[in-house]
């Protein structure tokens, strides 16, 4: 019951939010309504039995990324007034009759095809993805892949982002 | 060690030289030549070590195999081997990209991406001689058409990217064709399940798939596979009525692609043929070998009128390619040994004396900026030693015997007259023209009187020279004694006769 | 001959047997390298001249001279061995031992098709001979052109190149199969092309004359040689060999299997490896090539005259011989007759003194090869030998007359020059009554003989085209006096007519030797044979060279041959006598005024005199004709793609693009239109290329829907 | 509650991130709808990691896949947003229908 409770609690703040993000006409607006979202999903990791998925979507994602976004608004000084319902509707239109054709499919497969299997209490994951890391047999070398990528993204976007015509300033 | 790998050292080595040439800097012009130079010599010694040493000439089937699995599933393996048929050829390909750097040297502008791009090529070419596996022919195929679209499209002469793009369009729908031919022949030997890309296991194979009914518009599979990969070889020969893109491309690109083009890649469509084209469909090549030797009568004779009618000097010596590419489509189609292995030895003697009339266009090309005969007049005078070399390529061009074209072509047309003897004695006609245009070409270009404006060209230079000569002595030798080169093809192609038993004509 | 020995059977195998054994006592094992040495010693020549000639002293004249003077020793040499032996049936690979080369594969096993073609030497008695005379002819020249040629501006050159024919011609006579003898024989073309367009490459004042009359020496002989080659293919498809005595072997069972009869298509080889001959002989219609090669320095056209070149197609007729059926043997007699008489018409009416003599050549031949059609095969072989010295002699004569008036060719200009040129004129005029048939002189002989040859044919055959052979040679003969006498009167006596005449000088010695060792020949050539250490062969009743080579066919009896024989000599001493008479009398006499008499030919005349305007003729048709149609072949290559690519061309063009563009660039049309066709493709979907990444988006998602449909609804 | 039920929320998640993307007319928002995007999956990864059949224990790699997306979210976004940058430096605005330079 409790479960069910929170199940929908979380799924309001996230769509809730989700859909605030989409249709507010403010872009600072529209963040703020985002980091609800992301919140709400790491509840539902909570819920799933990802404790340190949870974490991580909090850390990263509200504190990291949606700061990142903050910064490049203030930066780039948008136009912060803007909305066309017109054209949100229109693709809200598209996209929804194009999921709705594939529904009755998409439901089929999935709403009847899983079985709900007696499910465990979920114990505690941190230290198992931390060995999972770090086995060699295991997820190892895409682990140390995604740290180069990083590092690789962190010097990218520096370099990208820098100023540049710095001679004819000089 | 080395010989269990001799093969892939040949195709790779260049890779070697291209990754070391993108790594220099820019400007260090003369280190990016000698590693091109070093990368591509090597590999020529490699290939004649493999020459000499331990090709086994007795042995007519693929030799020195190498084979492990590269894409397992789709069956596709990386198999390179080398026989009595691809030998010369393979020789030939490292002789000219060796000689072609060097003809390279005053190349000046991205010598960067030009000496790259050059040694990609030498990839592409030595790999589909070497591919025992013909998707892994098809890739090389594939390497070697990019780097060619490059080279004149970038570096060529005024209308480069008109000859480019045309280059580009007819390889590109032969390559299409070959691939279509490629995926129905796998498809038939089994498709995902048991399916093989290997030619030999495919040549044991093709026999069979003759017995099939119709398949699509009357015809049946091997005819349809027959045409598809014909046409594809028969663009980059090239075969009338496909060979409009060679005098475009020949005359837009620079020297030392011309005489690749001529040399080596001209070769590549009639391996094809041989290696895969007819032993895939043996019952309609029997089916058809009297078109096709029609189509080499027409290439031999058509190619020496049109030669003959042309006032650009590089574009009658591209005519005369198609002329001379007409003998092995003639000797092929007969079947018979002598024609066979006259036709083959026609692309090593034709390789080399088409390189060296390419050399000699460049020559005059480079000092007097232009290719019109009819301008040009007693350089003889001047250029001993050029008038000296040009003699020696274009006599060989023309079948004088004694040097090494009239071998391959004696051999040819003698071993074609029992099978088609009217063609024959029509092309004979194209001896008689070949000789006409040439001989007039020596005539406008060095007899005479000299103009003025040529009062001060220079003699050909050492590296021109040097350029020249390994051709010249290749024309002499081969001429004199053939048997250095005949006797290393003539196993396989007692073999490659019987394995394709068919019977042609009679 | 080696052909003797087939043709005679059982009885003649048995007789080689016992001259095959003498044989092999004279010849040594090192045979084979002595001979091989008297073509490679000029080939080597060739090769250091080429390299080294411009470095060494005297540019290296010395190199190429000395190699052919050595040759010349052992060939000579040789041939007193093979005199010595004295047997008709002669042949030196039955005797002993010769290598065998294996041309195309050095693998035994492989024997298909030309992998089982080896070559050989053939060495008997024609080609003992005949290697003795180019290789003694050639010294000479080479000695000749040592003064001839001085200062000369690519002297090096010229002296490497004249080694090269040499050497072609030398290994030519030597082999033992129509490949290589077509492989020797091309290159001699090669060397005719060069030496003839010698001086167009001249450094001071080049002559595109000479360039043009050697390209037109070339690509006319190759005319005949293309039309050998044909020939010899046919032959190698019929009976899998080219080695001469396998095809006479393979002609006469197959002759014999056919009942008798000769098929065809055996006549119709036989004439096409005639046409080399023709082509290289320059015999009509062929012919044209000759006259222009004189545009060579004068050595080249002795060479070519005498001892290489045309020589070739001669010998080359005459090892065919065997494998001529009746009707092609009429066809070369009938082909030499005519040349014989017409090039003698043409002969009459020239002032260039080496034109005259050029047309004599063709005359000559036409009676060589009509010999040799005749069945005269040591008739022909015979004058060959003996015109080879006294025209050499004749050809270097007027080098000399050349040489000593300041280059200066015409006769009209000469005269008067027998005290100038004591030498020269003594030469020269022995070699002229040795041409015209004067009795005791070598070409009496040869002529007399080839004259009763055909009245023997015409005799056993009976028809009226046989006899034709017979008429055209006397005539001929009678033609030649007149106009040898004519060149001698006009050049060497009255009194000088131009400047140049008046100062011209004798030769000095190098030039003068040649003259006299070659003038010496043609007195002593023909019945007298001093070198011939053996009298057996330079006693009895007939010409040397007849006896020592055989004809292959006998077709009278001994009082035919002897009728024949009685009836030829004194028409063709008629013959000689009144054309001599005539000479006397228009040009030692001046009883007649040679003017009056053209002019009242008039258009006759002037049309002998521009050659019948054969080239006129050839230059209308094959040459223009050729032009215009590589012309048109390149128009239609550039504007027509024929056949298929046309077609797709027009298909293509019909589908993509209705306002079919104008009818020039058809050919690229197709590919062009591929072009195009791809940037109206680019142009349709760049629409979509907008930019919008919002857009791409949508069709993105667009893409997904229709993957995700094909994929839930099984619609594939 | 089932699997279907949070794969249901990913799906609507994942269409407006979508509609996101496709409509509104302002880059940071493009980016915001990709965020959402690639946390639709996630959800649907750590669902499917939870309802395993089977039970979890042992087998997190649904999670290891979520985490890798968000390592790559990360770097994402941080060069997506320097692009932004750049793209604001270079044509004064972040509308992407005015960003068309590459229509020709």
């Amino acid at each position: 019951m409790a479960e069910t409770v929170s199940f929908f609690f979380f799924a309001a703040i996230t769509i809730g939010c989700a859909l605030l993000a989409l249709l507010h006409r403010n872009v600072v607006n529209s963040a703020f309504s985002l980091l609800g979202t992301l919140l709400g999903l790491a509840g539902f990791y909570v819920m799933l039995g990802a404790d340190f998925l949870a974490m991580t979507q909090v850390l990263i994602y509200a504190g990291g990324i949606l700061v990142l976004i903050i910064f490049g608004l203030m930066l780039t000084q948008p136009d912060t007034n803007e909305r066309r319902m017109g054209r949100i509707l229109a693709a809200v239109a598209v996209v929804g009759t194009g999921a709705l054709a594939f529904w009755e499919k998409i439901g089929v497969a999935t709403w009847n095809a899983v079985e709900v299997a007696e499910l465990g209490e979920p114990g505690g994951t941190v230290r198992e993805i931390g060995l999972e890391f770090l086995r060699r047999d295991s997820w190892l070398l895409p682990f140390e892949f995604a740290s180069i990528v990083l590092l690789a993204g962190l010097v990218g976007s520096v370099y990208i982002a820098r100023r540049r015509f710095r001679e004819e300033e000089l | 060690m080395l010989l269990d790998h001799l093969l892939s050292l040949i195709t790779f080595l260049p890779i070697a030289g291209m990754v070391l040439i993108l790594l220099l800097p820019k400007g260090q012009l003369n280190a990016i030549r000698w590693v091109a130079a070093g990368a591509s010599g090597l590999a020529l010694a490699l290939c004649c070590y493999l020459w000499v040493g331990p090709f086994d000439p007795g042995v007519g089937g693929i030799q020195l195999r190498e084979s492990f699995e590269w894409i397992p599933a789709f069956h596709i393996n990386y198999t390179l081997g080398v026989d009595g048929l691809s030998l010369p050829l393979l020789f030939l390909s490292a002789l000219i990209h060796f000689i072609a750097v060097f003809a390279s040297w005053n190349i000046t502008k991205q010598a960067k991406g030009y000496f790259a791009l050059l040694m990609l090529l030498e990839v592409g070419v030595n790999g589909v001689f070497l591919a025992m596996d013909f998707f892994l022919f098809y890739v090389f195929w594939e390497i070697m058409l990019l780097p060619m679209y490059f080279l004149i499209g970038i570096w060529g002469g005024k209308r480069r990217e008109y000859a480019a793009i045309k280059f580009f369009l007819f390889t590109l729908a032969g390559s299409v064709l070959m691939l279509v031919a490629m995926v129905a022949i796998w498809l038939k030997s089994g498709g995902l399940e048991n399916g093989t890309f290997d030619i030999l296991t495919l040549q044991a194979m093709a026999p069979a798939w003759g017995a099939d009914g119709t398949l699509f518009l009357g015809m049946k599979f091997t005819t349809w596979i027959f045409w598809f990969l014909f046409i594809g070889f028969a663009i980059k020969i090239p075969v009338f009525p496909f060979h409009t893109w060679l005098p475009d491309a020949h005359v837009e690109a620079p020297t030392p692609i011309s005489v690749i083009l001529a040399g080596i890649l001209l070769k590549l469509g009639a391996y094809g043929m041989l290696r895969i084209n007819f032993p895939l469909a043996p019952d309609a090549f029997q089916q058809f070998a009297y078109a096709i030797a029609v189509l080499g009568a027409i290439n031999i004779v058509y190619g020496a009128y049109v030669a003959m009618g042309q006032t650009d000097f590089k574009r009658m010596v591209a005519y005369s390619s198609v002329s001379h590419m007409g003998y092995f489509l003639l000797g092929a189609a007969a079947w018979t040994f002598t024609g066979l292995n006259g036709a083959t030895l026609q692309l090593f003697t034709h390789g080399t004396s088409s390189a060296m009339l390419f050399l000699i266009v460049g020559v005059v090309y480079d000092r007097a900026h232009h290719r019109d005969l009819n301008d040009f007049g007693g350089l003889g005078k001047r250029m001993p030693y050029y008038m000296g070399l040009s003699i020696i390529g274009m006599f060989a061009a023309l079948g004088l015997p004694g040097l090494s074209g009239f071998i391959s072509e004696a051999m040819t047309l003698m071993g074609s007259y029992e099978v088609y003897p009217v063609l024959v004695i029509i092309s004979t006609l194209g001896i008689l023209m070949t000789a006409a245009f040439l001989l007039y070409a020596i005539q406008r270009i060095f007899l005479g009187k000299l103009p003025e404006k040529y009062e001060n060209m220079p003699d050909i230079s050492g590296r021109e020279a040097f350029c020249m000569v390994p051709f010249a002595v290749l024309c002499i030798l081969v001429g004199i004694l053939p048997h250095l080169v005949l006797d290393k093809m003539g196993a396989t192609m007692e073999l490659i006769r019987e394995q394709l038993a068919v019977t042609i004509g009679g | 001959m080696l052909a003797l020995a087939l043709q005679h059977g059982a009885e003649a195998a048995g007789h080689a047997a016992v001259a095959g054994a003498s044989a092999a006592e004279v010849f040594g094992p090192s045979t084979a390298a002595w001979l091989l040495a008297v073509p490679l010693l000029p080939l080597a020549a060739w090769v250091l001249q080429v390299c080294f000639g411009r470095f060494l002293p005297r540019q290296g004249d010395w190199l190429p001279t000395g190699a052919l003077a050595a040759a010349a020793v052992i060939a000579i040499w040789h041939f007193v061995k093979v005199l010595s032996v004295g047997d008709p049936d002669f042949a030196l690979a039955e005797a002993i031992d010769l290598p065998r080369w294996k041309f195309f594969f050095s693998d035994p096993g492989l024997t298909e098709g030309l992998a089982g073609f080896t070559a050989g030497i053939l060495y008997d008695n024609v080609s003992a001979a005949i290697l003795a005379m180019v290789a003694l002819v050639s010294f000479l020249i080479h000695l000749f052109s040592t003064g001839y040629m001085q200062g000369d501006s690519r002297y090096n050159l010229f002296f490497s190149n004249l080694a090269l024919f040499s050497f072609a011609m030398l290994a030519l006579v030597i082999s033992d199969n129509l490949l290589f003898f077509f492989v020797f024989w091309e290159i001699m073309g090669l060397c005719s092309y060069l030496l003839i367009g010698h001086l167009a490459a001249d450094k001071e004042k080049p002559k595109m004359s000479a360039a043009w009359a050697s390209m037109k020496a070339f690509m006319t002989t190759r005319i005949g040689d293309i039309c050998l080659f044909i020939g010899m293919m046919m032959m190698f498809q019929a009976f899998g060999t080219l080695s001469f005595s396998e095809l006479y072997q393979a002609v006469e069972s197959h002759v014999a299997g056919n009942g008798g009869e000769w098929s065809p298509w055996l006549t119709g080889a036989g004439v096409m490896m005639f046409l080399g001959a023709v082509g290289k002989s320059a015999q009509f219609p062929l012919h044209v090539w000759l006259p222009d090669a004189m545009e060579g320095p004068t050595p080249v056209s002795a060479m070519i005259h005498a001892a290489t070149m045309v020589s070739a197609g001669v010998y080359l007729t005459a090892r065919l011989y065997l494998m001529l059926s009746p009707t092609a043997q009429l066809i070369v007699a009938i082909v030499g007759g005519f040349t014989a008489i017409f090039a003698a018409t043409i002969g009459i009416t020239q002032y260039d003194i080496k034109k005259v003599l050029a047309w004599s050549t063709i005359s000559q031949l036409g009676y060589m090869i009509c010999a040799i059609g005749a069945g005269g095969v040591a008739a022909g072989l015979f004058h060959l030998l003996t015109h080879a010295f006294f025209k050499a002699c004749l050809f270097l004569g007027s080098g000399s007359v050349i040489h000593g008036c300041h280059h200066e060719q015409d006769m009209r200009q000469m005269g008067g020059l027998r005290k100038k040129m004591p030498l020269t004129y003594l030469s020269m005029l022995v070699s002229t009554l040795a041409i015209s048939g004067v009795p005791l002189f070598a070409g009496y002989y040869s002529k007399d003989t080839i004259i009763a040859k055909t009245l023997e044919r015409s005799m056993a055959e009976g028809s009226l085209v046989w006899s034709l052979p017979f008429y055209l040679l006397v005539a001929a003969a009678a033609i030649t006096a007149f106009y040898m006498f004519r060149l001698i009167f006009m050049t060497f006596h009255g009194k000088p007519r131009a400047h140049c005449s008046e100062h011209a000088h004798e030769s000095p010695w190098n030039m003068t030797l040649p003259l006299l060792v070659l003038g010496a020949f043609a007195v002593l050539g023909g019945k007298v044979w001093l070198l011939d250490p053996l009298h057996a062969v330079s006693g009895g009743q007939e010409p040397w060279f007849l006896r020592l080579v055989h004809d292959p066919h006998q077709f009278v009896d001994h009082a035919g041959a002897h009728h024949a024989h009685v009836t030829a000599m004194s028409a063709s001493l008629a013959a000689a006598a009144a054309g001599i008479l005539f000479a006397c009398l228009f040009y030692l006499w001046k009883r007649l005024d040679p003017a009056r008499v053209a002019a009242a030919f008039g258009g006759v005349y002037r049309l002998v005199y521009d050659k019948y305007r054969f080239d006129e003729l050839y230059l209308a048709t094959a040459v223009r004709g050729t032009m215009i149609l590589s012309a048109f072949a390149a128009w239609v290559d550039k504007t027509f793609v024929d056949g298929v690519v046309n077609n797709v061309g027009r298909v293509m063009r019909g589908l993509g693009d209705a306002s079919a563009a104008t009818d020039l660039h058809v050919v690229d049309g197709a590919v062009n239109f591929v072009g195009e066709a791809t940037v109206a493709a680019g142009q349709t979907v760049r629409r979509f290329q907008t930019g919008r990444i919002q857009q791409y988006a949508y069709f993105t998602f667009a893409g997904a829907v229709v993957l995700a449909a094909v994929v839930l609804f099984r619609v594939i | 509650m089932g699997l279907s039920a949070y794969l249901t929320v990913g799906a609507l998640l994942f269409l407006i991130g979508l509609v996101m993307v496709a409509a509104r007319r302002n880059l940071i928002y493009v980016l915001m709808g990709l965020e959402l995007i690639l946390n639709a999956a996630n959800l649907n990864l750590v669902a499917f990691n939870r309802f395993r059949p089977g039970g979890m224990e042992g087998h997190l790699d649904g999670q290891i896949g979520a985490i890798f997306v968000i390592i790559l979210a990360a770097a994402e976004a941080a060069i997506a947003l320097a692009i932004v940058l750049n793209v604001h430096s270079l044509f004064e605005t972040i509308r992407p229908d005015d960003i068309d330079a590459m229509k020709d």
